[in-house]
């Protein structure tokens, strides 16, 4: 979880000027916020389990950023602990469930559809590079691993979309040629959630 | 970075406790950043808001005959939806409330889901949705217009039908209504720098300007060489003028504002030709505004909004009203 | 340069017909760049002026109960003479005009000249000289202090005076005493661009301001490092205080004056720290505005001036009057 | 009279950057747009004597430009005519009244004294010059070489003056520093009516 709250408080203003290009700048500022408020929350507890951790995540963006991102993240990452609470070991069957419940929660309030050059373009390919490769047989890391590459890949063709939702969408082809911010930071966030737990299963 | 604040994280609670203390009529909802008349009123309430950095918007149009609350975000970025709530919790009496909100993602989805749990609690809540940026080529299943400027005349007209005693439904109609009848367009001079990313948001060579910019620094139609004043007020009324449908004979409201920067000169200057254009076209102009409306921040640059008024319309933005950066029409 | 202009040749005419034909009340003399109220009324006339670039000062204080006309010379240029005679005999009635001025070289001599070339009609005219700026240090014989933008209250309370019906040399013996009363000081955050000189009058390194400042961009006390607004803030407000003499339990009337283009974000964090550091010194405001009255084009900053109150004076300045740029105090 | 005119038209700029240092920066634009105006005035008369030319630039000068040069220049150059006019030839007698006349007239409306850093730094010692050469038994030519270096000295000058009056009279110790504006303008107009007439007395 720390290392969420880190890649994303350190790597805001990269967000920020992402966001610039076609929206309007702010996107590292508000993630930052977010995320350092909710690393600040963690910080005072004793301990806490990654469903708790997630949900308060969740919790935070939902009442103290606003913007886009309060809604879409936050119900985000609420809806993906909800799937994993009460769970003592997470399982790849568990993590799937939990992508998915993800997605369908930015699905749901976002109405984004994968080509529309959102946070939806990493995370729908990120998701099914994970199930596919379960469904291969492969390792829950090996399928994690397969989940980032998915997700890089994902934000770069972000690159060559024209925004159909959110605030570039009404620069129509001049959105064309930057990466969209919230895939920016939906690639680091499952790249990021995915490297802490290939490290633990590795132990 | 230059600016009149303290610390960047500070600017919101710091302008709001400013235009409270300036303003004998406002009050804050403790431990928010929602701005309320100190005295409350029967009828429907209205609440607007968004991301700061449109100031005066909408902070400074809560009074009466206007808003009854304004919920602020940080710069730029819509309130959460417990501030909207909160808001509305603070103001709805049993007419219930209705959310002027301009087209953004955030905006939509924060008051949006504020209003679905208010209607939860009881609460009679409707939303209506400004996108009154005629700038932009728009596909027919895309997300629709950005709502700027022209929102504070939604405001006016929806103030004074709830002041009238109107019932939600009736109310929440004349502000769609008003919102079809409107159309809106801008040109930036220079950028805006939010205070927490301490540098502006692009640049423009010298002699550069942006048309059509979003009023969070936004990209716009194109960038462009600067012409003459007269030349960008033609063709952004021009431009509003064939995407809203406005000929020859029809009666208007003209808002000219002021992005934040534009010195009193030049906007006189752009007033002149607005009203020299829209004669010319044949269009009457029966009320016209020049100031400081809705903002982005620090850009220099104006823009037009143009209403179409009938009898009942007009009578709406000439209602009494007070609040901190309501004018009188002229 | 980018500017919302046409040609800077134009920049006067211009901006004045833009405000005549957004003010109903207010005309422009035939020929001149002269405004006047369009109906006449008796008693004391009121007229002020100088060079453009104040905007909206000082035609937008045209007005009942304020002034009666308004000479506009080029920006930043005194008018000539023979327009300040022109204006005069225009807005002269039995009792005689009052010309209020600030206190520059041009601006004394060009409307100094025309007093008495209309004494030498036989049109009682006086002159009072409007020097709040305090920031610098002045010899006991030098010119005295530069005008700055308390001047809007000047107007307002000799306006207020011969709306009452005084004679010439009562509204006069008001001005002077409201002069007296008066100071100011202010900081400028960038230079403004004259538009015929088509780029700024000086530059600024991106952390440096310049306190005191001209409101024509003279330089002004020292340049020094930016600091938190309420530390600018404080430092204004202490100088005025010492150089006026106001001390705890005084009363006063606070203006807070945007130089030009200094966004209302900002205009707000300094008035909520303005009000707090009064209060903190004892003194009590008991008038306050906030906004756009007199500027130097286009420059980032702010002013803020103190006047104080005895109950007279006040009632002066609460008393009716409109105009384009006034606002009721609060 | 038209040298006269065109020197200040060119020169505007610097002298806007010299009052630009200390003052408001419009002193060439003040000037230049009297001049200017003055200048084709001077063009659309079928031929015109000196102390009507000097007559018609104090006029336009008065009721045109405004600022603190028009009253300053405007009487200067009006009164400097009303000194020659009906003269047919100019005597050094004449000049030398003439300066006077101008100096007088500018001193009596803006009461600056020498040393205060204005452009009677370089129109006193001008004359003064002028007078003495005479004195001292120079010829008109001479006298006037003299008087073009008295004022090209006076401009000098007052770059170590803290200014009294004005604008800049304000600015007290940071007025040092810098040359006058007023005096630049001053200087230019003096060796350029000199320049004038030593061309005309050597024809
Ligand atoms: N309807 C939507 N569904 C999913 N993601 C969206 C939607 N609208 C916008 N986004 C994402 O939000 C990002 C911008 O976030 P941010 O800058 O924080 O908010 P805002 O646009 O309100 O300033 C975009 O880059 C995009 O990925
Ligand atoms: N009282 C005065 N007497 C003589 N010259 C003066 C006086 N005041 C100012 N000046 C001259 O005027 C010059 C400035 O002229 P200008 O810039 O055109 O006017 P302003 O100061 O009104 O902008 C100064 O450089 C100085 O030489
Ligand atoms: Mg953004
Ligand atoms: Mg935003
Ligand atoms: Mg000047
Ligand atoms: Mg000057």
């Amino acid at each position: 979880m720390y290392d969420l709250v880190d890649i994303i408080v350190r790597e805001q203003g990269k967000l920020s000027e992402i966001d610039g290009q076609t929206g309007d700048g702010d996107h590292g500022v508000n993630m930052g916020k977010g995320f350092r408020i909710a690393g600040e929350r963690l910080r005072a507890l004793p301990s806490f389990t990654l469903p708790e951790g997630l949900a308060l995540l969740g919790d935070t963006l939902l009442s103290d950023i606003g913007g886009s991102m309060g809604p879409l993240y936050g119900t985000f990452f609420t809806d993906m602990s909800e799937v994993l609470d009460g769970k003592d070991i997470l399982t790849a069957a568990d993590f799937s469930a939990m992508l998915a419940a993800g997605l369908a929660a930015i699905q749901s309030l976002g109405e984004a559809k994968p080509g529309d050059k959102t946070l939806v373009d990493v995370l729908a390919p990120a998701r099914t590079a994970f199930d596919d490769a379960i469904a291969q047989g492969k390792s829950f890391s090996e399928a994690l691993q397969a989940l980032q590459t998915a997700a890089a890949a994902g934000l770069e063709a972000t690159r060559d979309m024209v925004a159909k939702v959110g605030r570039a969408s009404r620069l129509g082809e001049r959105s064309r040629g930057t990466l969209d911010a919230g895939a920016a930071s939906c690639d680091m966030i499952l790249e990021t959630l995915a490297a802490g737990l290939i490290k633990q299963l590795a132990v | 970075m230059r600016k009149l604040i303290n610390d960047p994280d500070h600017v919101l609670p710091e302008m709001l406790e400013g235009l409270v203390r300036l303003s004998p009529g406002l009050a804050l909802l403790p431990g928010s950043n929602v701005v309320l008349r100190s005295e409350k009123t029967a009828g429907v309430a209205l609440i607007s808001g968004g991301g700061a950095g449109h100031e005066p918007a909408h902070v400074g149009f809560v009074g009466p005959g206007l808003l009854h609350a304004a919920v602020a975000g940080d710069v730029f970025t819509s309130p959460s939806t417990d501030a909207v709530l909160d808001a509305i919790r603070a103001v709805a009496g049993l007419e219930g409330v209705l959310l002027i909100v301009k087209n953004y993602t955030g905006d939509r989805l924060n008051f949006g889901l504020a209003a679905e749990m208010a209607r939860a609690e009881g609460i009679a809540a409707e939303m209506v949705i400004v996108a009154d940026d005629t700038a932009l080529d728009m596909g027919p299943d895309g997300v629709g217009p950005r709502g700027i400027a022209g929102t504070v005349l939604v405001h006016k007209v929806a103030g004074a039908a709830a002041a009238a005693g109107l019932d939600l439904a009736s109310v929440k109609a004349e502000a769609e209504a008003a919102i079809a009848a409107l159309g809106s367009m801008g040109v930036a001079l220079s950028a805006c720098t939010v205070p927490a990313a301490g540098k502006p948001g692009f640049t423009l060579a010298d002699d550069e300007i942006e048309l059509g910019l979003g009023i969070h620094g936004e990209a716009g139609v194109r960038r462009a060489p600067i012409e003459p004043a007269d030349n960008l007020v033609t063709l952004l009324l021009d431009r509003i003028l064939a995407q809203k449908g406005v000929k020859s004979g029809d009666r208007v409201a003209l808002l000219i504002n002021n992005l934040g920067a534009t010195p009193v000169m030049e906007l006189m200057i752009v007033a002149r030709q607005a009203l020299a254009v829209l004669e010319a076209r044949g269009i009457t102009v029966l009320r016209v505004w020049a100031g400081t409306f809705l903002t982005a921040i620090d850009m220099a640059g104006c823009s037009l909004s143009l209403m179409t008024l009938d009898q009942s319309r007009l009578a709406r933005l000439d209602a009494p009203a007070s609040a901190p950066a309501w004018i009188a029409g002229q």
